[in-house]
């Protein structure tokens, strides 16, 4: 970009920012509170945390929806082309030790993390994401060995948990509305799907690191 | 569906079906390509007839499809759309021969006949159009249909004919669809009506009405290559001779003609153009289009290019008896519609002939032609005869009525105009019947292609069409005043035009 | 019909669906499922498009929640338009897909594809403006993927140009959003129509500002179209084709949503912010068109061709008062060019493939040995160019109408120029196949491509021509929509 | 001014700050950490502006979970991407693909020279 754009770019950014302080400074309340909303209707939604019955129940649909989004990622990955897996031999001494300390721990807090998610903040995704992090440590400490493209297993495991949602929004279809749960079992299938995504979401997560190129690549 | 709604649409699929069916075939069915053109002209050439009859009992034929709306495709059969179709069916009939004659043994025959079936199926849209968006649709469908076969050779030369072809036709298309839009938006859809359409509706200004005039004007004269749009049709003259005989003699110039007789007569209505002053223009155009074409046509030595410009100048003779206010002029100027394409058409099969026989393309190259070719060269010379309005030919007829047409419309220059434009004819015609007639032959031609066998000096193919047409452009002038001379149609139309003033 | 079947439901759990089953299965199922979920997503749209036509419109309340709490499904006229667009076009690529990639498919091209699918349908059926953000990216990133897919060097440098321009885009239409829930507490569209007024605060011209400004840099409208033409001209043909001709035009069938519903009120309080996305689409049909004309390689010039006809999309603007013509011109319009340019970009990939060169000499004498595909070509440029009976003819006609209705003559000029300038550039290529090769470029005649390379592309392209004789229908359905 | 107004204050600065990044900057790496910038910001006025009256509201907090798992992917992908292009050309900024008869006829000029 050449320097009169660059600068003219500048002034107008300042001028937006001035804009938007401003605006957001001097806003009405709103007309529509949804925070009612959802405490009356926290009863049905099959969990007592707000936040997750919005997530999984009143809002369901868009997580169903984003779930497909990290897998898209991971598709552009290997559309792209996959790295070279990296040198091995080359680790620290101390991370085989350190990974074999904390990655029970790091199991653990994610089972908790997803069991606390019913009721206070936490649930799949932040499991998820300890559990790749464990991964990507035993990988890092190269106990747990970089994984070649074709295999099944890592894809089945990747996609399960969104086919699982799936099946039970296709499967709610009945009940007469996308992820419509039924009150009464609305809290098993949450769970369920919970759980599912966890293992999925973890695995998805810690393929962007540990899918490598094939050998022979190199 | 009843007969006469399914009529006029066999007409069509006549030569858009064996069309289509030809782009299918692979090159070396050459038998059944044959048959397919053949039946489908004479098909064509059937459901015409049957047309013909059924007009001249005063039936009515037509057909309409909405696809949008508002927006409505119309055919409609009337007697003056007859006029061009039964020119097209029978000229397509005779062209077809020739071109299996011509293309023998030419490369990418199965391209050239089912874009050449197409553009005689967009021929008769445009013809048997029954309102001006349909008439558009057909028309630029010729323009599409047509650049294929004038870039049919791929040589450099065709591929800048055919540029500047698409130049001119695109840009005028879009002053054309420019003006029917406009209308349409003032006056709703534009359909063709006796009398004309504009003239029923009051409260119109005037100067829009003018300014789209000139649009449509722009629009069709490209076609109908009046000056200074005429600038692509000698250029499209690198066509193979077929091409240029029917489609640049007669079916894309008469499209353009054809639909300034549709504007003026029944989209604004003579009267009411009359009284908005834009009949006086037209004719000065015409007269001006008449006189430059014959005067560039004097200095071509190509003998297609010499041909192309006297069709610049003789199609605006259809113009210009559009443009005399009372029915003498219009009769004249129908009348010629019909009697310029069956001359110019014997001339272009003529000049075909001399180049596929002997390699001639000039007219310096024609010395003691008519000793070699002395058929072909007696067919040339009635259509040059034609076109000078010789006694006995059919130009004479045309001439006739439209002097006429001239002195009632009180426009006596116009018959100044007509004589100075036969002098140019003769200018430059009659050299060339004197080199063929009275030169010597040159020891050997150009580039002697076919040999003569007795009394066959050309293939029987590429000889006959011209000595029918020929024959054609004598017999319309002796029988004329038969009820079944394309004049007696043309009086019926005019009667109709002005059913209160009778010629 | 049983709530199991909803067709609505379907058209988005079917792609997701077969997609993932793509992903899991081994490669060579890829276009096995692919051909069969696209042929069910058309049946699901066909279904729907008759409910609409006997109601109206159709909603369906995800997880079962009214609004604002919920999120609310919709299908009408319009959106139903560009479904059966999306699922049509779909098909047809599955189809030449399956061949064009006969020797070696790139990764994850299928699975990519069906959510891109899965997405533009989840969009055009969302009436939600955060759930519409989550379909944005949802199309966009698989977009990106599959201009990744081949991984050459160029590839990766357009998808990320693509990436950037693409999430600067949903970017700024998050926060957009972000203020709208600010102002109002709901991100429901319908609701949101309702709530929003000419007296709105400053945040909420802001949010507008925002999400449209970001939804023109997705549509690749001048001057936000730089990474179109590397991204569309870079990528194998069957992925140019679906970004050109469905992908761009989600992004725009958004900024028409929310012109009419959510901010209509701001657009009707100041008409003359509707001149802006017109000025900037007629710039975009020139500039566009000179490119393609100017340009070098066969698919540039088609990819710059998409820059030029966006621009009509946006001419509309203007003359959106003038009740149903204008919309009937912009999305018939939208759903020709998707045909007539989904079918130009699979023809040239043919004629490429086949001709062993990407520049647009390369077409040279095409017209002997690629006859079907280039009449393929040509039919799809008559409707670029907009000359009867195409689709592109009867939208240049409703435009032209509407912009005399709304006395913007300067539209009618900028619509007629527009179709000149195409002229030019599609028949720089067809009149070069009509050449015969010269002697020094002996061109050994190269072998026939498959049948369905070829049929396909005419089936399209055809299509885009005959739509302008049957389009009663689809203008049928436009015309009952009200925003 | 209450904590939710500043933190959307903050939001807006963020976005805008962030939108600059990717405006002006060059470095691959710094653009795609300032798109994340803008996301944060977006996601500081979701949960700032609905909660400036002081009442925590559920709705826009499960949005920018969702949010949040979005633009992971989207830097995900953008970060492979990146890789991707560093590993095949050793660079760390994009360059311009143009397509103008320019380049073509330069190349081919260059064969040219190289026949002679």
């Amino acid at each position: 970009m050449n320097p009169p754009i660059r600068s003219l770019t500048v002034v107008a950014l300042l001028g937006l920012a001035a804009a938007l302080l401003v605006a957001v400074l001097g806003l009405p309340p709103a007309p529509v509170k949804l925070a009612g909303e959802v405490a009356a209707n926290l009863g049905a939604s099959g969990v007592s945390h707000p936040v997750t019955a919005v997530l999984l129940n009143f809002r369901g649909y868009d997580t169903f929806l984003e779930v497909a989004v990290l897998i898209i990622a991971l598709l552009g990955m290997l559309a792209a082309g996959l790295p070279p897996p990296p040198p091995t031999g080359s680790r620290n001494a101390m991370l085989p030790t350190l990974a074999r300390l904390a990655v029970p721990l790091m199991v653990l807090a994610a089972v908790y993390l997803l069991w606390a998610g019913a009721f206070r903040p936490g649930g799949a995704f932040q499991a998820a994401a300890v559990l790749a992090a464990a991964a990507v440590l035993l990988h890092l400490a190269e106990i747990l060995a970089p994984w070649p493209r074709d295999r099944r297993g890592s894809r089945l495991a990747i996609a399960g948990g969104f086919l699982l949602f799936l099946a039970i929004a296709a499967a709610l279809l009945a009940n007469g509305g996308l992820l419509r749960y039924p009150p009464e079992h609305a809290g098993l299938l949450i769970v369920l799907i919970e759980s599912g995504l966890t293992v999925s979401l973890a695995v998805n997560l810690a393929a962007f690191f540990l899918l490598r190129a094939p050998e022979e690549q190199r | 569906m009843t007969s006469n709604q399914w009529l006029p649409l066999a007409v069509i699929a006549s030569s858009l079906l064996p069309g289509l069916i030809i782009f299918a075939l692979p090159e070396k069915r050459v038998a059944l390509r044959t048959a397919l053109n053949l039946a489908g002209a004479l098909a064509k050439a059937g459901l015409v007839g049957l047309l013909i009859a059924g007009v001249a009992a005063g039936e009515e034929y037509g057909l309409r499809h909405a696809i949008a709306p508002g927006i409505e495709i119309v055919f409609k059969a009337d007697a003056l759309a007859l006029l061009f179709v039964t020119l097209s069916a029978v000229l397509w009939l005779f062209t077809t021969l020739y071109a299996i004659g011509y293309l023998e043994h030419a490369p990418h025959r199965s391209r050239f006949f089912g874009f050449f079936s197409l553009c005689v199926t967009a021929t008769m849209g445009i013809a048997m159009a029954g309102n001006l968006f349909t008439f558009f649709v057909f028309y630029e469908l010729l323009t599409l249909a047509t650049f294929p076969l004038v870039v049919h050779r791929g040589t450099p030369q065709a591929m800048r004919g055919g540029s500047i072809y698409l130049a001119y036709t695109l840009a005028g298309g879009a002053a054309l669809l420019a003006g029917i839009v406009w209308l349409d938006h003032l006056a709703g859809p534009g359909e063709f009506t006796q009398g004309g359409l504009l003239a029923a509706i009051p409260g119109l200004d005037p100067l829009t009405l003018q300014l789209i005039f000139a649009l449509l004007i722009a629009g069709v004269g490209v076609k109908a290559a009046i000056v200074p749009l005429h600038g692509w049709l000698p250029q499209a003259m690198v066509a193979p001779a077929p091409v240029s005989a029917l489609l640049h003699a007669v079916a894309v110039v008469k499209a353009g003609a054809f639909g300034i007789v549709r504007i003026v007569y029944e989209i604004y209505g003579v009267e009411f153009a009359q009284s908005l002053g834009l009949l006086l223009p037209l004719a000065v155009i015409a007269a001006v289009t008449i006189l430059w074409g014959s005067s560039r046509a004097l200095f071509q030595n190509d003998l297609k290019k010499r041909l192309a410009f006297s069709t610049v100048s003789q199609v605006s003779y259809i113009v210009l008896g559009v443009a005399l206010f009372g029915p003498l002029g219009t009769i004249g100027g129908l009348v010629h519609l019909v009697h310029q394409g069956i001359m110019k058409i014997t001339l272009f099969f003529c000049a075909g002939n001399y180049a596929e026989t002997l390699g001639i393309h000039k007219v310096s190259e024609m010395d003691g032609v008519g000793r070699r070719m002395p058929l072909t060269t007696l067919a040339f010379s009635i259509g040059a005869l034609g076109m000078m309005g010789a006694p006995l030919t059919a130009g004479a007829v045309s001439k006739a009525w439209l002097s006429d047409g001239a002195s009632a419309a009180g426009m006596d220059w116009a018959i100044w105009v007509l004589w100075g434009s036969s002098l140019l004819n003769a200018a430059y015609f009659l050299p060339i019947l004197h080199r063929a007639w009275l030169k010597l032959p040159p020891p050997d031609w150009p580039h002697e292609e076919i040999h003569p066998a007795g009394r066959r000096e050309t293939a029987w193919l590429l000889l006959l069409p011209p000595l029918f047409t020929a024959v054609l452009t004598v017999a319309v002038a002796l029988f004329a005043d038969s009820s079944f001379s394309p004049l007696a149609w043309v009086r019926l139309i005019a009667e109709r035009e002005y059913p209160n003033i009778s010629p | 019909m049983s709530p199991l079947l909803d067709p609505l439901a379907w058209l988005i759990l079917l792609p997701l669906l077969w997609a993932t089953l793509a992903f899991v299965a081994a490669e060579r199922h890829g276009p096995a499922l692919a051909l069969a979920g696209t042929g069910g997503q058309l049946l699901c749209v066909i279904v729907l498009a008759s409910d609409v036509a006997g109601h109206g419109s159709i909603g369906h309340l995800a997880g079962g929640w009214a609004e604002p709490l919920g999120i609310r499904l919709v299908a009408d006229g319009l959106s139903l338009v560009m479904l059966l667009l999306t699922q049509g076009v779909a098909l047809a690529l599955a189809l030449y897909a399956r061949s064009y990639f006969s020797r070696a498919t790139p990764p994850a091209f299928w699975p990519l594809t069906g959510f891109l699918l899965a997405g533009m349908n989840a969009l055009f059926l969302s009436g939600d403006l955060f759930n519409l953000y989550v379909t944005l990216e949802l199309v966009g990133l698989a977009a990106v993927g599959l201009v990744a897919a081949g991984g050459g060097a160029a590839q990766i440098a357009a998808a990320l140009r693509y990436l950037l321009a693409t999430l600067v885009g949903s970017g700024a239409y998050l926060f957009g959003v972000a203020l709208i829930y600010g102002s109002y507490g709901t991100v429901s569209a319908s609701l949101l129509g309702t709530l929003i007024t000419a007296e709105a605060p400053l945040a909420v011209w802001l949010a507008g500002g925002l999400m449209l400004t970001g939804l023109l840099l997705k549509t690749a409208l001048l001057p936000f179209h730089f990474w179109l033409p590397p991204a569309h001209g870079g990528a194998p043909a069957p992925v140019s084709a679906l970004l050109s001709a469905l992908v761009v035009k989600a992004s725009f069938y958004l900024f028409l949503r929310l012109w009419l519903g959510p901010f209509a009120a701001l657009t009707e309080a100041l008409p003359a912010l509707a001149q802006v996305p017109a000025a900037l689409g007629a710039t975009a049909i020139l500039w566009g068109s000179w490119r393609a004309i100017r340009a070098d390689r066969l698919k540039m010039l088609v990819a710059y061709s998409t820059v030029a006809q966006l621009g009509y999309l946006f001419l509309i603007f203007p003359l959106l008062g003038t009740g149903a013509l204008a919309l009937q011109a912009g999305i018939l319009q939208a759903t020709a060019h998707g045909l007539a340019k989904a079918a130009m970009f699979v023809a040239a990939g043919t004629l490429i493939k086949v001709g062993g060169s990407d520049r647009v000499l390369g077409v040279a004498g095409a017209a002997a040995h690629l006859p079907v595909t280039l009449f393929a070509f040509a039919l799809a440029g008559v409707t670029l160019m907009g000359l009867p009976p195409s689709g592109g003819f009867l939208a240049k006609w409703l435009l032209i109408d509407a912009a005399l209705v709304a006395g913007q003559p300067w539209i009618v000029v900028v619509a007629l120029s527009g179709g000149l300038l195409a002229g030019i550039y599609v028949f720089r290529v067809l009149r070069l196949a009509f050449r015969r090769p010269t002697a020094h470029e002996d061109v050994p005649l190269p072998q026939r491509p498959a049948a369905l390379l070829e049929w396909t592309a005419f089936a399209l392209a055809a299509g885009s021509v005959l739509i302008g004789l049957g389009a009663a229908p689809l203008l049928a359905l436009i015309a009952g929509v009200q925003p | 001014m209450s904590a939710g107004l500043i933190y959307a204050a903050t939001g807006c600065l963020l976005f805008v700050l962030g939108l600059g990044g990717v405006l002006l900057l060059k470095a691959l790496l710094r653009r795609i950490l300032a798109f994340n910038l803008m996301g944060s910001g977006a996601f500081l006025v979701l949960v700032g502006l609905a909660q400036r009256d002081g009442t925590p509201d559920p709705v826009p907090q499960a949005m920018v979970l969702t949010g949040i798992v979005v633009a992971v992917a989207a830097t995900a992908l953008a970060l492979t991407l990146a890789r991707r292009w560093h590993a095949l050309t050793g660079r760390d900024d994009i360059a311009r693909v143009r397509d103008t008869g320019r380049r073509v006829r330069r190349k081919a000029n260059e064969r040219r020279k190289s026949a002679r």
